[in-house]
């Protein structure tokens, strides 16, 4: 059994943005997504600070020290993409206009809540961000995360222990182990990597999963 | 690829339903989507409750709708015009139900429909008749009228130009209520006198961004 | 004694209006105080419709069809003006940006309520349009008036008899007959048209007025 | 005749006092007003109440002003950035409060302050710990919290371009919280790169209109 890698977790998410879709994406590992985009999609990428049509990283002669995207990473603008202010931009988050906010996440609930703000640590000042805007408005939330963390705990839960960014929001999860539905009847296993049981899947989940009839091994490029 | 451009008035208002709330742009006869509200009487929806400025002027557009009893309720500021006719008979037989609510008040609930925002405190009519039946909070000792978001099933818009991505311009005091209506309605229907390759229109001068229009057509 | 017309009256409220003011125009009256404003100064008229910086009206070969004020006649823009949407025309006027409004009225109450919106005519439906949002949300509200209807009852009342359009918003009142502000003490006259006494301008005044120690003679161009 | 364009950062910042609420534009280090915050440092006001995004990085600028005492308070979605040293130690030392705010929230909150709104219903934080306190209300089955206008006694901007009204332009996403700020406040104070002629922005693509603004300074 090999687990995804990061990049292999953002091209499986890639591969489920329908063409046309208006998708922001959260910093960190969804981040990635944008390698990933079949080529025959068109997709308008949203950042909060006020753009729609996100192209590439610069190359050495584009950049521009005023346009820099939401992680405030540099960025270029497609044709077809348009400024506007912090306001409109949060009106597009919480409006529901976003088909799609792929978002990482410390943790999420069996019910979709999601934890991904703060882990409470003493030592760093909270910061919030755009982190609840988008987990309550975008029209679709599907997290981005590793299945466990680095001590092998659990990052799906029967409830999460870090304090809430939004509750049920997540409709869907990729990890480096699974795809899962978050459904009104509980968690459904869609994808698993080749070589995992999904006993050994419910094992380092604990939110409680149920194996989709049809389901599919997880392939990544 | 995106492409929001349709072929025909037909396909740009295919599938509006009976009884949707339909957000129509335009102040007194600028920068109302005269064809598209032509096209609208064609399509044959009725029950409609409008949200407009005006209430339409002579016999076309609006007023056409109206007057052919296609309109259960409009909600406006200033029902009045040069050439009232088509609501005024309507309002005076009791065929159409009438929402006064002050302009700027409109335009606020459709931007908190449009924001997903729950209602807001405005002082805009407390201690008038216009603020009856509503729920009324004092906040820092001034009497504040609680409203509610206004959202479009529907709107119809109209612009100068756009791009195949939606985005759009306006002219001058064409603009008006057009922006807000195409954030706060379901499906936004644009009219344009123009289509212009993408990135032709100054990303730094869009006036919508695309991400709040579904379908346009060149007239 | 001699009336003012109706272009004196808008020629008196003009010369209050201060350099650079931002300032709202009511429909009817108020709208030809534009022509009576001071050369040496610069003001910015606002429209509901979405302008700031509106210019005189334009000549045949101007008339633009897109470019109206809020009473719908064709209308220039100054250099320096700028077009924007009906929700930011009303977020200037109900947040207090525009200095002064100059309101028509049918009636203006002692506490400096305004009636101008109905008069319950039952032949023609009501409408508002902006009459309660500049009367709200104005920095300073002052309104043009006849002083008296045409049967020659007092439109300057103790209450008004017409549905309110805002209440003690008024600041000052400017008559065929008098300039009267609105004070925490009660209506003050501080200019009479010439010829006129105090007492002949409260017989036709249902408010209580005071007469201000240094009132003056009600002058016109 | 109206010209706001002012001498020097000495009379930009002429009058500010201690206690102020500022609000102060920018997102990350983009479309920050780095020249206005190092003169406030040197106008000497103190006590200040900061409205932004992020709490500085390095030692200038909003840094500067947190490194040297003299803010209160800050009110921000992220206070986290390359190099927080700033504001990390007042925070750990108990010298600055930090009142945590969804970002979508922060700029709600001083556009509900400038239109003139007493407040408005979110989701935003509802069932979180940053609603706590907050009044929750249910609209349509869901818990909103009710949020209160966030109005500064000064903005500092940063734009691109200004004519002597006021009207402004800003560069690409350098645009972000300044609009908002700039409609905020009693006292707006921008500096700009560059002032224009009047009549040469673009009506049509104003990003602030000039009676938003009150004073420009050219750095």
């Amino acid at each position: 059994m090999k687990p995804l890698s990061r990049r292999q977790i953002a091209w499986r998410a890639a591969q489920d943005i329908t063409d046309g879709a208006y998708v922001n994406l959260g910093i960190g590992l969804p981040t990635l997504v944008a390698d990933f985009i079949p080529r025959d999609r068109e997709i308008v990428f949203h950042s909060e600070n006020g753009i729609l049509g996100l192209g590439p990283a610069p190359g050495p002669n584009e950049l521009d020290p005023d346009l820099i995207n939401a992680g405030k990473a540099p960025v270029t603008l497609l044709p077809g993409g348009s400024f506007f202010h912090h306001n409109d931009a949060f009106l597009m988050i919480r409006g529901g206009h976003l088909d799609i906010a792929l978002l990482g996440a410390f943790e999420v609930s069996e019910d979709g809540d999601i934890a991904n703000w703060t882990t409470e640590d003493p030592d760093f000042p909270p910061g919030v961000g755009g982190a609840m805007d988008l987990a309550v408005g975008a029209k679709e939330i599907r997290v981005l995360v590793e299945h466990t963390t680095r001590d092998g705990k659990p990052r799906i839960r029967k409830q999460c222990g870090y304090p809430l960014t939004a509750t049920r929001c997540v409709k869907r999860i990729y990890t480096n182990l699974a795809v899962i539905d978050v459904t009104p009847n509980g968690m459904v296993a869609r994808e698993l990597v080749e070589g995992l049981t999904f006993e050994e899947l419910q094992n380092v989940t604990e939110a409680k999963l149920t194996l989709a009839d049809d389901w599919q091994p997880l392939k990544a490029a | 690829m995106i492409n929001k451009q349709v072929a025909s008035l037909a396909a740009a208002l295919n599938g509006i339903k009976d009884g949707s709330t339909v957000l129509c742009g335009g102040f007194g006869a600028v920068g109302t989507p005269d064809e598209l509200m032509d096209a609208l009487l064609e399509q044959g929806a009725k029950d409609l409750v409008i949200v407009s400025n005006n209430a339409g002027v002579g016999a076309k557009g609006l007023a056409g709708l109206i007057g052919a009893g296609r309109v259960r309720k409009i909600i406006c500021s200033y029902p009045r015009s040069d050439d009232p006719r088509a609501f005024d008979t309507a309002y005076k037989t009791g065929k159409i139900e009438l929402e006064l609510v002050p302009q700027g008040t409109i335009s606020e609930r459709m931007r908190c429909a449009a924001a997903g925002l729950g209602g807001f405190y405005s002082r805009v009519s407390a201690g008038t008749k216009l603020a009856a039946g509503k729920e009324v909070r004092d906040i820092d000792g001034v009497p504040h009228v609680l409203e509610r978001p206004l959202k479009g099933d529907v709107a119809l818009i109209r612009a100068h130009r756009a791009d195949r991505w939606g985005n759009l311009t306006y002219r001058k005091s064409a603009r008006n209520f057009n922006p807000v209506m195409a954030m706060a309605a379901d499906l936004s229907i644009v009219q344009v006198a123009e289509m212009v390759e993408l990135g032709e229109i100054d990303p730094e001068a869009v006036h919508t961004p695309g991400i709040f229009v579904d379908r346009i057509i060149v007239i």
